[in-house]
């Protein structure tokens, strides 16, 4: 999954995809937090997750307290209608800033 | 979780699964639930919310009824009835309370707790209980076909 | 076909599933075949095969084990090891002489006569007998991960 | 599956969808069978077909037995690539006229 993390403007921007349940949510939580680790922004892109459980939520939670504590940003991008459903049952959407795509993520940095 | 005593409801048997209860088989098992769940005549939405509350139901028997050791076996009934469909997830492990099966206050940033919390509010009923032969705790959901009735 | 005494492979348990021998039901039995095959590194024309094989050796239960009735249950095995994915359908009818499970010549416009025929040039084995318990006929079948070995 | 027939140049276009197999092969035989009894010439649409087993391929057998026993002719259409699969293990992409879509298979006719 490294090639999944690129830089645009100084911000880390990381893909996600497919199905992120425990058997996979590991593996994201590390992606997530090596990023996170970098001290700057990460914009998380959801758009090709086809379904996410509670053990991908907590990867991103997780992700989302470290960023907290280092004073950097982690938002979410393109979030599809799978993964959004699982964040609205949460009531996590609206702890995570979620932008629309990356442009609208990039502005909203600004 | 409600107490329940589980009972067999009167529905019409789709199928029944049996496998590990291991990480890497969950793919293929919510491939299986969401087939059924399209047979019901769900639609992508319920579709949706049926295979989360399935994997999450597995996730618990793998995390905490198995503790990680994967060679537990996990039994996975899909009926229907007029109605609804119905999903029973049996697992072997040792009796667990039902009242020990709750979802944790939901507070916004802390990771886990939330299986049992989503199956709760994925699913029309959710009984936890042991099984009618006595080996096995069983989580038994149901959803209603359709959700404006 | 082959005969054979069925015994069980040395081979990791991937999933059982049991159904009943009804039409309506293999839609949402080969999903979970296409699945498993998917799991075991198959692309998709392997894939494809593995499916049809499987669609094809149910099909045979559901018309010649069990006549049409549709309660009679079947029973899906899938295995895999390093080399092969493994595939046993097992049905409770009564027990049928392997040397009846045949294809017929394939003559060009015959419906009927092709399932048998599909099975043994989809898969590298397939062996017909008696389950190793003794209660139904089993069709076990197997193909190779990598077709050019 | 009434609305798959429709006619183009005299010929009566028939598209089967989805997954032919044992449970919908007896809708899919009916469709073709009453589209031979009109005595046109049938072209069988199979670019939506996404399984096909031996059941399904019985029903197109027998519709192009009829068809020959009334001098009409029953073609196949843009045959998806898992169907062709299925023709050529039963070696009936022979027997069978195949056309890789409609306007080659009007040309065919004429
Ligand atoms: N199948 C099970 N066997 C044993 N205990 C279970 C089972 N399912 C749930 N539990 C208990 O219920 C609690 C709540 O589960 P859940 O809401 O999924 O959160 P989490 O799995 O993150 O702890 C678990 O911590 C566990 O103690
Ligand atoms: N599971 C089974 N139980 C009993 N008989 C079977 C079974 N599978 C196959 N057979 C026998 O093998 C014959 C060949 O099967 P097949 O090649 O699939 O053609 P068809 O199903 O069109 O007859 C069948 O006609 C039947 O007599």
């Amino acid at each position: 999954m490294s090639e999944a993390v690129r830089e645009v403007n100084g911000n880390l921007v990381v893909s996600l995809t497919g199905e992120i349940d425990l058997d996979r949510a590991p593996e994201a939580r590390r992606l997530l937090l090596d990023c996170v680790k970098r001290s700057k922004d990460v914009l998380v892109d959801l758009s090709a997750v086809t379904y996410i459980d509670s053990s991908g939520i907590a990867s991103l939670v997780e992700a989302l307290q470290w960023a907290k504590q280092r004073g950097t940003d982690l938002c979410l991008v393109a979030v599809s209608p799978q993964a959004l459903r699982v964040f609205e049952l949460a009531r996590l959407d609206k702890v995570f800033a979620i932008h629309p795509d990356l442009d609208a993520a990039l502005a909203g940095e600004n | 979780m409600k107490i329940a005593a589980i009972t067999t409801p009167e529905a019409e048997y789709l199928l029944e699964l049996r496998f590990p209860a291991r990480t890497d088989r969950m793919a293929m098992v919510r491939d299986l639930v969401r087939s059924a769940a399209r047979f019901c005549g769900f639609d992508e939405a319920g579709t949706h919310d049926i295979v989360l509350a399935v994997g999450e139901a597995c996730q618990n028997v793998i995390l905490h009824a198995y503790e990680g050791r994967g060679d537990g076996p996990i039994l996975l009934d899909i009926l229907q009835n007029a109605d609804s469909i119905i999903l029973r997830v049996t697992d072997f492990g040792p009796a667990v309370a039902p009242t020990a099966v709750q979802p944790r206050a939901l507070r916004d940033l802390r990771p886990g707790g939330l299986g049992t919390y989503f199956i709760q509010n994925l699913m029309d009923t959710t009984d936890f209980g042991r099984s009618p032969s006595g080996v096995g705790n069983v989580l038994q959901m149901s959803k209603k076909k359709d959700p404006s009735k």
